[in-house]
């Protein structure tokens, strides 16, 4: 602890990410700050070319008549002239905000308009046609400035302008005014708001949380003491900018720990790109652990009978103690002789494989994890864990310690957090990584933070009896079946969707006498199984009408309810009825976040029918519903949707049937 | 904001961007003709390209296209007529004595080097700009391993220019069919000609990839300038891109000009209905 | 003047012999593409074959050595032994390499080469064996007298029967339906299949045919130089008679083989003390070789024209 | 299973161009050239030295010279052993007409002399293709053979061609044990052999294949087809002259033209085959095959047949697994051990996937 407060000391003085920067650029110039896949190699650029670049956009964007406290707006993939754009913003005082790149047009307008931007940076093409048909909408906007100049050439906007030039602007300006910029620098405060993060908005339109350089930094230092990683760290920066998990590890620990972050070559190539970096610090949300396992099953399914034996055996092997091993609980010689076999032959392959051989911390959040799917990666020896928080905590409130994991919580309250609990349930946070405020919005600034200076995160849960913050749902989505016994519909979707066959579940009880539930099917997954029956289809619709397929969902579903059926709390939510959607949910639709959450009444309102049905008794269903290709046209696909019984276990009974 | 309708509306003096001129006639063929043993492919041909034009040639099956390629890079040699290419004539002349001038070209049927990947088979594209020996390569160090990086350098924007970047150690014979076009055309482009030959480039393909094949070739033509002259049996995409179309039949030219007036041309009308196509 | 003659028709008869293995190489060539470098050895095991069953068969038959019937029941036996390794080679080593280069089945032909002489030792061992077709080898005596030359008798019956035998085969392509099939597969595979022409059937019966030529040539070069090893050799005689007559061509390998028979003669004859003898070796591949560069397809070869 | 990849990123081409771009490939190299150089040398008996690990090495390296040739360039020839003679006379006649010739010197010329009588007996290349080519390189091996029997000039006059090769001596140490020789003859393989590494994965080795896989289109993007058959021919004959004067000096001593006959032309064109046509590494596995294999036979028919072996089944047996094995491999794996190995790698490189 002493050398960790010593630390803290240390960074004092460095108390807003532009110092920071400058700090690493004069202590480790040489150590690479930045890598990207391009031209076949990892281009690497060192701290001290790091803060050359930085200055030279920030000059640039003064030049261009960039103020302090403007907001710039970033929309692009994790390049790194991305990341160095919001530095360069944050030298100036500046507000960087990030949108999501795959975010059609129409759906930016609302943040460009909220956060009155005026000055964009963004990655290609693609991007400055999104601005330049929207450009009347948001009138403001004066500067859009594009990374790579690809296909931009007969582009005459007079709005637009080269990143390029823009940094040869800021090289002049800087050479013509060599002290403007340290001065701005100076100017920062800690209290200053260094980033604003719109909130996806599961309700509402989102919102701009803002954050100061204070509240990041004392989260990326909390992490970087808890998990003591050092300048060494090599991350894969592959999630969008915009999402806190990203700001958070790819940018704020990697200014306040001096590590490197590696930019993927493009979308496509990360997986690639995961295996040639082979990050010692990872972060990945649910969904892409999930993916990851089923592609190795799947793979394993298609070797040879003694590998495969050779695979489960020791799988058996490192389920039984490689968690216990990798938290040094005691295990017994032989099964640490096995598992030192199996990870020769299976487990460090296997991590080799995907990427994970050098990881010393993983981090999952953002959804809840299957304790199967967690168990996997900790069983192999990756230190996978658990953590919580929001974007208005800067990710930053719970975390699991080492040696300390527990499945289903999300670990204990993290460095200068304060959790505690209302009498409702609901979590309530305090501590330097709060946010400022809501842009624009003190109502619901007022309306989230309490008196007492808590944050309102609207999840409710509990502590086990080990001090674990354990998360059942969301405090609003919490009802009551008409009986009165509690109705979590996350708690129980999550459940559902633990099974690799399911992709989506969405469950409706809330004031109702059961509870029933959407599925979607995972294609990958149940597209591999019907192939190994040797069942025919022709697509998600077809396969998703099948027979076998209903039973196989139906085990699923049932195995749920005997789970369920354990806890006395949760036993009479068992799902009575449900049926499998003839279509996968879309962000596209708008049924779900760009994170991916489901959107729960927009998805009650859109299929009502579907609804009435679960709950009516009726044996089938017809719906017609528009959908949104990629390209942007629209369409109908109409089916007749199968509804379908699962049986449900009294509470005494449950035992025997789980 | 006043300010950004000002800006919006005034003729702001920023560098014009660099239009696509087309310029003098660079090749000039007069009076063409090639014959197989006794077979005529090739009948007093006459037609100019111009620098930096889209020149198409199109005709039924059989009608001399690519023997008409064949001739401008050196492949076959005419019997009768005369080449221009820069200012000079040209007699006998070699395919590798065409592609020192700046001319490079792609094959209907692919010509790829299948046991080399697909970075080798562009990496051949660049072998006129090496100038190592066999000496130095046998060493493979200073002189020779500095060449082979900034070689690797040019090839690597060639394969970011083509989108090939997942690919770029396969071999190309694992490649799928649309990928190996695009691959020879990325071994051509490595060779930075002046005058690129395309041989039916989207034979074969299906809609997305003409769309992807079709930009990059306007792409070629905008950021590089090069000449292209291409063969193509799409009529929508040669009328849509070419400045210019010869048109052949049987060996004979019998039309030339802006894409209106060759569609327009009744001997051509006649040549097309007269055939299966 | 007459010691040239003499020279030349000597020359000549070698030379039907040559025409006569290089012939087997033109029929396989023709009709499935495979450039058989194996001719020679097959050549050596349908001799061996023929002269081992000349020496067993008395013992299994109690029939005198000499006679006729042990003599035509051993080439029976010999030319079905070569008819079962043509099929055999066809089906086992040819077919799996359908549609491989060209040059990939030639290196298995030698391959089988190794295979076949391998094989051929080992059943029937590998002393040097006379063979006697029952013509001495003595000048003819009509000819001596009339123009003063010496003619082998056996020459002139070795190059009368390899005549023959080319005249029939030439006979059997033209005018049965087998014959029509095997030209319609060598001018098109793909037609010839889309025709309905088995091609496989066609490949066996061809490689059936080479192993009863390799016969006859095995005879033949047996009976005058004994049956052993050297025989494999055969195949490299034929190789320049092939380049100079082209690869497809049938009066190709007889003219070729004529004239390659009569220069190596001659050049031994009236070049070779120059340089120390022991020309023949070489210099018919020095002579296919200075044809080809001013004629790359041979004599009979066609004209190919790379398509691009 | 073995391979731990997963953060062996490379920054510069230079690391991306390597031979071996993989750490552990890398680092099992260096064992195993440590293991040939340091420790072989006095772990094997003389008879392994002389009789097994110095031809193995020679036969490489005439290996890799017919693999530049017919792997690489595309150009069959059946004429290595001849090229060979003409390296182990070239160097017989350069140490012994040339007062103090050093051996490495003679080495070299041997090498050269090949290389020039390989260019010209490659110019019919320019012409011919396939086995109309490997018809002609038969014409060299003929030709040279007969000519190094027929004029006596290249043997120092001594009866049907024979000649002894002189005692190696570079720099006043003398190699006249199989320890030494085999050192000497291990460091000149595999100086060569890198170097033949770098030419194949260099403009010179790229140009070999376009014009093998695909000439016209290798003379449309401006590769001369001549200079790169040429070239090809000449590096060839080169390795396959140098490895005829190893064969002379640092392995059997005496030789005459008979010895680097068709069969021997044959053999290493096995070695290649069986080994990997188109692969370096291949052409040491071919190799070692061809050499490795008489002799286990040989050692597996005396146990099975104990002393009473039938005359000539031996040598039979071994012309018909040749045989044997040549056809399995064109048919199976027409791209020999080599191939086999990289498979075998893939594979480890994915374990536990199966693809």
């Amino acid at each position: 602890m002493s050398e960790s407060t010593g630390q803290a000391v240390h960074l004092a003085a460095l108390d807003t990410f532009p110092r920071l920067l400058m700090h690493h650029a004069s202590v480790r110039p040489n150590r690479p700050a930045m890598r990207e896949k391009e031209y076949g190699i990892w281009q690497t650029h060192s701290w001290a070319a790091v803060a050359q670049n930085v200055r030279a956009i920030a000059c640039g964007l003064a030049e261009l008549g960039f103020k302090r406290g403007d907001r710039l707006a970033i929309i692009g993939d994790n390049r790194p002239r991305l990341y160095w754009s919001v530095a360069a913003c944050q030298c100036l005082g500046g507000i960087p905000v990030m949108l999501y790149q795959d975010a059609v047009a129409q759906e930016m307008i609302y943040v460009l308009q909220d956060a009155e931007i005026q000055f964009a940076v963004v990655e290609d093409q693609e991007q400055v046609d999104k601005m330049l048909e929207i450009e009347a909408e948001v009138p403001l906007l004066r500067h859009v400035i594009y990374d790579d100049p690809r296909g931009m050439r007969h582009y005459t906007q007079t709005l637009l302008m080269g990143l390029d030039a823009l940094q040869e602007m800021g090289r002049i300006h800087d050479r013509n005014h060599p002290d403007f910029l340290d001065a701005e620098i100076d100017k920062g405060a800690s209290d200053d708001i260094s980033v604003m993060l719109y909130t996806s908005g599961t309700t509402g339109k989102p919102k701009g949380v803002c954050q100061t350089h204070g509240a990041f930094i004392a989260a990326a230092t909390g992490g970087m003491e808890f998990d003591r990683l050092t300048d060494r760290e090599d991350i894969l920066s592959y999630l969008p900018m915009a999402w806190v998990g990203d700001h958070l590890f790819s940018f704020a620990q990697a200014m306040v720990a001096g590590f490197t972050i590696n930019c993927p070559e493009s979308g496509d190539t990360v997986m690639t790109d995961l295996r040639e970096i082979g990050p010692t610090y990872y972060f990945a949300p649910p969904r892409v652990f999930e993916n990851l396992l089923t592609q190795v099953m799947i793979r394993m399914e298609d070797a040879g009978a003694v590998k495969r034996k050779l695979f489960h055996h020791f799988m058996d092997v490192a389920r039984r103690c490689g968690a216990d091993i990798l938290d040094g609980k005691p295990v017994s010689v032989g099964d640490r002789v096995q598992y030192a076999l199996g990870n020769f032959l299976v487990y460090g392959p296997l991590k080799n494989v995907l990427g994970m051989s050098r990881i010393r911390v993983a981090y999952t959040a953002g959804a809840a994890i299957g304790p199967d799917l967690f168990r996997f990666y900790r069983s192999i020896g990756v230190n996978l864990k658990q953590l919580y928080g929001q974007t208005e905590t800067c990710a930053y409130v719970c975390l699991q310690p080492d040696g300390q994991i527990k499945l289903d919580s999300v670990g204990k309250p993290a460095p200068f957090v304060e959790v505690k609990l209302d009498d409702k349930g609901e979590i309530l946070v305090k501590g330097p990584m709060l946010l400022k405020a809501y842009y624009k919005r003190p109502d619901a600034t007022a309306e989230s933070i309490n008196a007492d200076g808590y944050f309102m995160t609207g999840d409710a849960g509990f502590f086990d009896e080990d001090g674990h913050l354990k998360i059942i749902d969301r405090a609003k989505d919490v009802g009551k079946l008409n009986d009165g016994s509690m109705f979590a519909p996350n708690y129980i979707e999550n459940k559902v969707k633990f099974f690799p066959y399911v992709k989506e579940a969405v469950t409706f009880g809330n004031g109702r006498d059961c509870v029933t539930a959407f599925i979607n099917i995972d294609l990958e997954a149940v597209g591999n199984w019907a192939e190994r029956k040797g069942m025919a289809y022709s697509g998600y619709t077809d396969l998703a009408s099948q027979p076998a397929v209903y039973e196989l969902i139906r085990d699923c579903v049932e195995k749920v309810n005997a789970d369920l059926a354990v806890d006395p709390k949760m036993s009479g939510s068992q799902i009575r009825r449900f049926l499998i959607l003839h279509k996968e949910l879309d962000a596209d639709d708008g049924e779900l976040t760009r994170t991916r959450k489901v959107r729960r009444n927009f998805i009650a309102e859109r299929y009502g029918v579907l609804i009435e049905a679960l709950f009516d008794g009726r044996k089938s269903q017809r719906i017609e519903t528009v959908v949104k290709y990629e390209d942007g046209r629209e369409g109908r696909i109409s089916a007749e949707l199968r509804i379908e019984d699962a049986k449900t276990f009294a509470p005494q009974a449950a035992k025997q049937a789980a | 904001m006043m300010m950004n309708d000002l800006i919006q509306v005034a003729p702001v003096a920023q560098p014009p961007v660099a239009e696509r001129r087309i310029g003098d006639v660079i090749l000039d063929l007069q009076g063409i003709s090639l014959s197989f043993g006794g077979v005529k492919a090739l009948t007093n041909i006459s037609f100019d390209v111009r620098e930096h034009e889209i020149r198409s040639i199109i005709g039924p099956n059989g009608a001399g296209k690519s023997s008409m390629l064949n001739v401008i890079n050196g492949v076959y040699h005419p019997q009768e007529g005369r080449i221009m290419f820069r200012g000079e004539l040209r007699q006998k002349m070699e395919p590798h004595v065409a592609a020192a001038q700046g001319i490079a070209r792609t094959f209907q049927n692919i010509a790829l080097f299948k046991g080399m990947s697909v970075l080798d088979n562009i990496m051949t594209g660049r072998n006129l700009k090496m100038k190592c020996n066999l000496f130095q390569h046998a060493l493979y160090w200073g002189r020779a391993r500095q060449e082979e990086i900034e070689h690797r350098l040019k090839v690597e924007e060639v394969i970011d220019f083509l989108e090939i970047q997942g690919i770029r150690k396969t071999p190309v014979g694992r490649l799928p069919y649309g990928l190996q076009k695009r691959v020879e055309l990325g071994r051509a482009l490595a060779a930075e000609p002046s005058l690129l030959l395309l041989d039916e480039p989207m034979a074969g393909m299906n809609v997305e990839e003409k769309q992807d094949m079709c930009r990059f070739i306007l792409d070629v033509n905008d950021q590089f300038g090069t000449t292209i002259v291409l063969i193509e049996h799409d009529m929508g995409v040669v009328m849509d891109i070419s400045d210019r179309v010869v048109v052949l039949d049987y060996g004979k030219k019998i039309g030339d000009g802006a894409p209106d007036e060759v569609k327009n041309n009744p001997e051509v009308i006649a040549a097309y209905l007269g055939t299966s196509h | 003047m007459g010691f040239f003659f003499e020279v030349l028709i000597g020359g000549l008869l070698s030379g039907v012999l040559y025409a006569l293995v290089a012939l087997g190489f033109v029929l396989i060539y023709k009709a499935s593409g495979v450039f058989n470098f194996a001719q020679g050895a097959m050549v050596f095991f349908a001799a061996l074959t023929f002269v081992g069953f000349q020496e067993v068969l008395p013992g299994w038959t109690g029939l005198d050595a000499d006679s006729n019937v042990v003599f035509w029941l051993a080439f029976v036996l010999a030319l079905a032994a070569m008819i079962v390794l043509g099929i055999l080679t066809e089906k086992v080593v040819l077919r799996p390499l359908v549609n491989q280069p060209h040059i990939t089945l030639f290196m298995a032909t030698i391959g089988l080469t190794f295979l076949i002489e391998g094989i051929a030792q080992a059943l029937w061992g590998a002393n040097v064996r006379g063979l006697s077709l029952g013509i001495a080898d003595e000048p003819v005596e009509w000819i001596m007298e009339s123009a003063d030359i010496l003619v082998s008798k056996f020459d002139l019956f070795a190059a009368t029967l390899a005549g023959a035998l080319v005249a029939s085969l030439a006979l059997f392509f033209q005018y049965t339906k087998v014959g029509r099939a095997l030209r319609a597969v060598a001018d098109d595979h793909q037609a010839a299949l889309s025709i309905g022409i088995p091609l496989q059937h066609i490949w066996a019966i061809v490689w059936a045919v080479a192993g009863f030529v390799a016969l006859v040539a095995g005879l033949i070069w047996g009976a005058r130089s004994g049956v052993q090893f050297a025989l494999t050799f055969t195949a490299l005689k034929a190789l320049p008679v092939l380049i100079l007559g082209g690869f497809t061509s049938v009066p190709g390998a007889i003219v070729g083989g004529l004239i390659i028979g009569a220069s190596e003669k001659l050049a031994e004859v009236y070049i070779g003390p120059f340089v120390g003898g022991g020309i023949e070796g070489w210099f018919p591949y020095v002579l296919a070789l200075g044809f080809l560069l001013i004629r790359p397809e041979g004599l009979f070869g066609e004209r190919h024209i790379d398509r691009v | 299973m073995l391979y731990r990849e997963a953060g062996q990123f490379k920054v510069s081409y230079q690391e991306d161009q390597q031979i071996f771009p993989i750490r552990q490939d890398r680092v099992g190299f260096i064992a195993i050239l440590g293991f040939f150089f340091l420790v072989l040398p006095f772990l094997a008996s003389e008879y392994w030295l002389q009789a097994i690990l110095i031809p193995v090495l020679i036969f490489s390296l005439a290996a890799i010279g017919l693999n530049i040739l017919t792997g690489y360039a595309g150009q069959l020839s059946l004429g290595s052993a001849a090229f060979m003679a003409v390296g182990a006379f070239g160097a017989y006649n350069f140490m012994l007409r040339v007062d103090g010739m050093p051996f490495l010197v003679a080495l070299a010329i041997g090498g050269l002399c090949a290389a020039l009588v390989g260019v010209a007996f490659g110019l019919p290349s320019l012409r011919i293709k396939g086995f109309y080519l490997a018809v002609a390189t038969l014409a060299a091996q003929f030709f040279i053979v007969w000519a190094l029997v027929k004029f006596p000039w290249f043997s120092n006059n001594s009866s049907s061609g024979v000649i002894s090769a002189q005692q190696i001596e570079i720099l006043g140490f003398a190699f006249d044990t199989p320890v030494s020789k085999y050192l000497l003859t291990l460091g000149i393989v595999a100086v060569l052999a890198l170097a033949a590494k770098n030419l194949v994965r260099s403009t010179t080795g790229r140009s070999w294949m376009a014009v093998r896989d695909m000439d016209v289109a290798a003379e449309v993007i401006g590769i001369r087809p001549m200079f790169a058959k040429l070239s090809a021919f000449a590096v060839s004959s080169f390795y396959c002259g140098v490895a005829g004067a190893l064969y002379a000096y640092a392995y059997l001593g005496t030789v005459e033209p008979e010895g680097f006959n068709l069969d021997l032309s044959f053999k290493i064109l096995f070695m290649i085959i069986i080994g990997g046509v188109g692969s370096i590494m291949g052409s040491f596995l071919g190799a070692a095959f061809i050499v490795l294999l008489p002799i286990f036979l040989n050692v597996a028919m005396h146990s099975l047949f104990a002393g009473s072996m039938p005359a000539g089944l031996g040598s039979n047996l071994e012309l018909i697994i040749f045989g044997g094995l040549i056809i399995f491999f064109l048919i199976v794996e027409p791209h020999g051990l080599a191939r086999l190995w990289q498979i075998g790698k893939e594979k480890l490189r994915l374990w536990p996937f199966p693809h």
